[in-house]
């Protein structure tokens, strides 16, 4: 059962990031994302999402944890200074592990 | 007489500061976007069909030369005077720079409701002056760096929905023609001052919910963000009566010189200037700038074009 | 001649009786409602304008003392008849005390269609009725507590999405006048009818979702949700009647003393006395009421309102 | 003249293509479809209170035979021709099958600017022919297997937002009569166009997304999605000239058959046959056959119809 | 504390599948679920919910090993090979267990 | 990197508690929340969104053990009685743990 165990990478930040960070994941071998549009706050204040660049996502990537930590590591050099973000990893089981 | 479109965006302003929980939802903000920004292309368009187009290009040569020259006196301004930081300072001044749509068709409805005529290309100087200053925008805050993926930069800005639209609406008014768009009217002309309404009702919203970064940023931001719009209508006022505009299109060209943006701008400089600070811009052209022009600047402006008109034929 | 609104409000429910999969996006609901609300609002303001305003102020503290009134009387129904828990027997009655605006509308539509003429200053007691029904609720459930949060809850009560649009396009209405607006009258009242319908028609899949709450609470609410409206239009009638408000007056002041809130006070209530099952209150209220008044209720008012009027003249 | 609602679509795709990020709210898109859906029935509605219900069955009935042979010839075009998988190919039949809501607009709002009658119950039809070919699709999929779960999928398909809303706009049209819908008809009718323009221009952005599959299954389906249009419209031409419809009513009818469903099919198909992959019918519905049948399609049937109609009574 | 670990599952697939997900969730004894709206793309492409047929749903359960266990294999046979959809689940650890 | 385990609480409740559950939020140190729209089935019933009332949304946290013990104690003992709600927590690995 060992084997199906993968990393959930979650990163929420803004919206006008959405397609930048999509064309990053391809290149840094993520088989998939998936996006969701959240509203939220942090150290970078209110994020309600009444307009456009106020909007925020949380996007998702299923992953081994190598890929994860290279994406974390990204994201983190190129866009957490002059964006708000926030990152975490967890662990989770899948189902047809040949996918991720 | 006041324009009801005026007290809808008071409305939300007041609404915002008392912490309604009034709000327009986001898709229907976006609607309410599309059709305007279609609505200004077409009847643009229409107008552009009964002109040679080629008679339009020293108007906008002209008008891409201020929307270049105006980013770069407010830069220094904002720079040595406000004390900001390099991508600050340049970011707001693309920011001042280029042009509010919402600004344009507040100006519109203005004139409209005084039976003032202007010259009806004037969408095609609202396209023309979005991008320039984003460009000089860009420069400024990274030099002429290698580094700046300009092909990803044009597209953001040319491909952004505003000027797809407001080229799109132009195309298409021209195509049609006045007859072809008799039947699209009820919802394009008819519905206009109506969805201008429920635009700055949320407008009003959104610049309620910027007073907090300008309480946090200071009072220069407060006075840049009038003078500013003040300055720049004097330079297109000035622009509008060498090229020879009537007094509605000297008061729209002033308008647009005194309008900051606040969609295609702020969209573009948060992927190519990331490290300046969006808060302080909009705080500047939502929180300040937009509601002067709106409820003041104007019917300045108009006022500044008739007695500009006057005196030089006086 | 049955008004095709209707129509829509009984295609959304047997619609969603059927489990189609038919939906209103929620934006659009949204959007629908806040061009009625203020069209609502706007229409009244106009007229308001046209008298002083001072004249109003005994109908206003009239129809106030109405809406403490009405959910006094259903409070011990609800409690001691429908053995009701305390809160629950609060929340419902403080649904009934207020108003529904949608059911107002359709009122609006019912006289305009047979010309009929009313008071314009009927939105004005719209908004009078919606706020006192609020406060009674929650004192019938708490008791005058020092626990209740006052200050939240006039913030939640009075900035409400309802109140703000109504008393917003009331004043509107008052500064602009009907010149003013004459250029927003496309969208808030060409399209009135046409977005009531789309209105009536989500209010139909809505109305067909609680039929499992009565199925669960039982044959009570059912004849409550009848009586209940029936009973506050003699109250609404016999104000009416009082005030010296015409046939069309009388009408409208009868179908809002009968219907019962679906917005305002679920949305309160959930807040203020949370222990109130809300399935309950909204099963009786949209469930029953809400169609029972715009199916059948509004005629019948409207039959009274004539008779009273006949037998007071003869 | 071209008809300013097709360039909307050209402006959609184009946009598309140039990946601008131009997008219309999903709600919105929905709202302008439930306008759409509704308003074809209104109009339908009001046309068959004129006449005789029962005048209509013959009618109904050849076109529900037409809606189950186009199909049945479409299949094994796409099988051994095509050499499609059998759950692609009974897919893609039942997509040809049935129609397009948005074509059927298109060729209203053509005939309509060229003034040419049709008749009016038209809308009838359009419901009848939507349903027979999914029924089609699943059979040739599965045959008459016990496996199918026949009950919802009926409930899929005849409960559906498309049918529901058809259907229900017939009925409100047909009891309410002309003069019961005037008061909403600034929504249902003044506004049509403008908002087929709408619902056009993210039909073209849909499209533009459809290229990618299109590149990836080859050229067959390029050929099949403009091949089999052309054949259903000589059947719908045959059908009409034998029906005794105008000429309007025969191009109308030729549309139908022309056109490919992309809401109604394409959902029940997801369901009832999963195993055929969505992609490639709606690469060629959407990518192929929509914009051909708006293009091109709609004028090539009008002339087919005008010579047929001449022809036949030379 | 052991006693209030559950799993969560979470499935993202296509929202043309959410009233019979629903369905399926109810026979197998799931006590609840909560959906949300996202977009993404994985092996079966990019779904970018602009319309329809191609907006993606996740739907999360929160129960015991077992009734996950039910619910994967379930989902796994039936839809995995016609729909696009991944599955994980997680461990969680729920305020008051009674419920789930 | 033991020093970056944090707690990821999650809340599915009635959206009419939104504003009250910021206000809470903030009272009890959480640096921040993101929230999302949902709709769902619980033991209260389906929640499906179609209006304001019938609308649910997804409250998370990231923060250490003990504050998420906190705030889950006093949604508990303030909310849990009279509306709908669901509350559970896992473990994650940030990034930048300083900001938790
Ligand atoms: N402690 C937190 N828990 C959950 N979400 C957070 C937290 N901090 C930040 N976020 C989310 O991440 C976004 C960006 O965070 P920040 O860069 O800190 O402003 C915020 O708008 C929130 O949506
Ligand atoms: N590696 C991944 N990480 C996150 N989400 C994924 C991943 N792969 C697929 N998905 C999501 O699951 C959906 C279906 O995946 P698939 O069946 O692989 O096309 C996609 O549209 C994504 O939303
Ligand atoms: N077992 C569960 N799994 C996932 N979500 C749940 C579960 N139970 C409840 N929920 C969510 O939490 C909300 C409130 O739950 P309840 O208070 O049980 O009605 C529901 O509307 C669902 O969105
Ligand atoms: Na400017
Ligand atoms: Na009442
Ligand atoms: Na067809």
């Amino acid at each position: 059962m060992e084997n199906n165990k993968r990393k959930l990478l979650t990163v929420v930040t803004e919206a006008a990031l959405e397609a930048t960070l999509i064309k990053d994941l391809d290149r840094l071998n993520a088989h998939g994302y998936t996006i969701s549009d959240v509203r939220g706050k942090g150290s970078r204040g209110v994020r309600h999402a009444d307009w456009d660049l106020n909007a925020s996502i949380r996007v998702e990537v299923v992953c081994d944890a190598a890929t994860a930590e290279t994406i974390a590591t990204h994201l983190q050099t190129h866009y957490y200074d002059n964006y708000a973000m926030i990152m975490f990893t967890s662990d989770i089981f899948v189902v047809r592990p040949e996918k991720f | 007489m006041i324009d009801p479109v005026i007290l809808f965006f008071v409305l939300g302003a007041v609404a915002g500061l008392l912490r309604s929980e009034l709000r327009l939802p986001a898709a229907i903000y976006e609607f309410v976007t599309i059709v305007l920004l279609l609505a200004i292309g077409l009847k643009g368009g229409v107008e552009l069909a009964r002109q040679p187009f080629g008679a339009l290009a020293p108007q906008l040569l002209a008008v891409v030369a201020m929307g270049l020259l105006l980013p770069l006196i407010a830069f220094p301004v904002l720079r040595y005077l406000g004390r900001l930081p390099r991508a600050d300072a340049a970011s707001i001044a693309a920011h001042y720079g280029s042009v509010s749509v919402g600004t344009f068709a507040v100006a519109v409805a203005y004139l409209g409701s005084r039976q003032i005529d202007f010259e009806e290309y004037m969408p095609v100087l609202l396209v023309a002056l979005e991008v320039p200053a984003i460009l000089v925008g860009i420069v400024l805050a990274r030099g002429l760096s290698r580094q700046t993926q300009w092909k990803s930069v044009g597209h953001e800005v040319f491909l952004g929905k505003g000027i797809v639209l407001l080229l799109g609406g132009l195309l298409i008014g021209w195509i049609a023609g006045p007859d072809g768009l008799a039947s699209i009217e009820p919802l394009f002309v008819d519905l206009f001052k109506g969805f201008l309404a429920l635009f700055l009702l949320e407008m009003g919203l959104i610049t309620a919910a910027q007073v907090g970064g300008l309480r946090r940023h200071g009072p220069f931001l407060v006075i840049f963000g009038i003078a500013m719009p003040l300055f720049s209508a004097l330079v297109g006022t000035g622009l509008g009566l060498s090229l020879g505009l009537s007094v509605g299109g000297i008061t729209i060209l002033a308008t647009l010189a005194a309008s900051a943006s606040y969609i295609a701008v702020p969209a573009a400089m948060r992927i190519s200037v990331p490290e300046a600070n969006p808060t302080l811009s909009l705080a500047a052209a939502l929180g300040i700038t937009f509601p002067f022009n709106v409820l003041l600047g104007i019917p300045i402006y108009h006022a500044l074009a008739v007695w500009a008109d006057a005196f030089l034929k006086g």
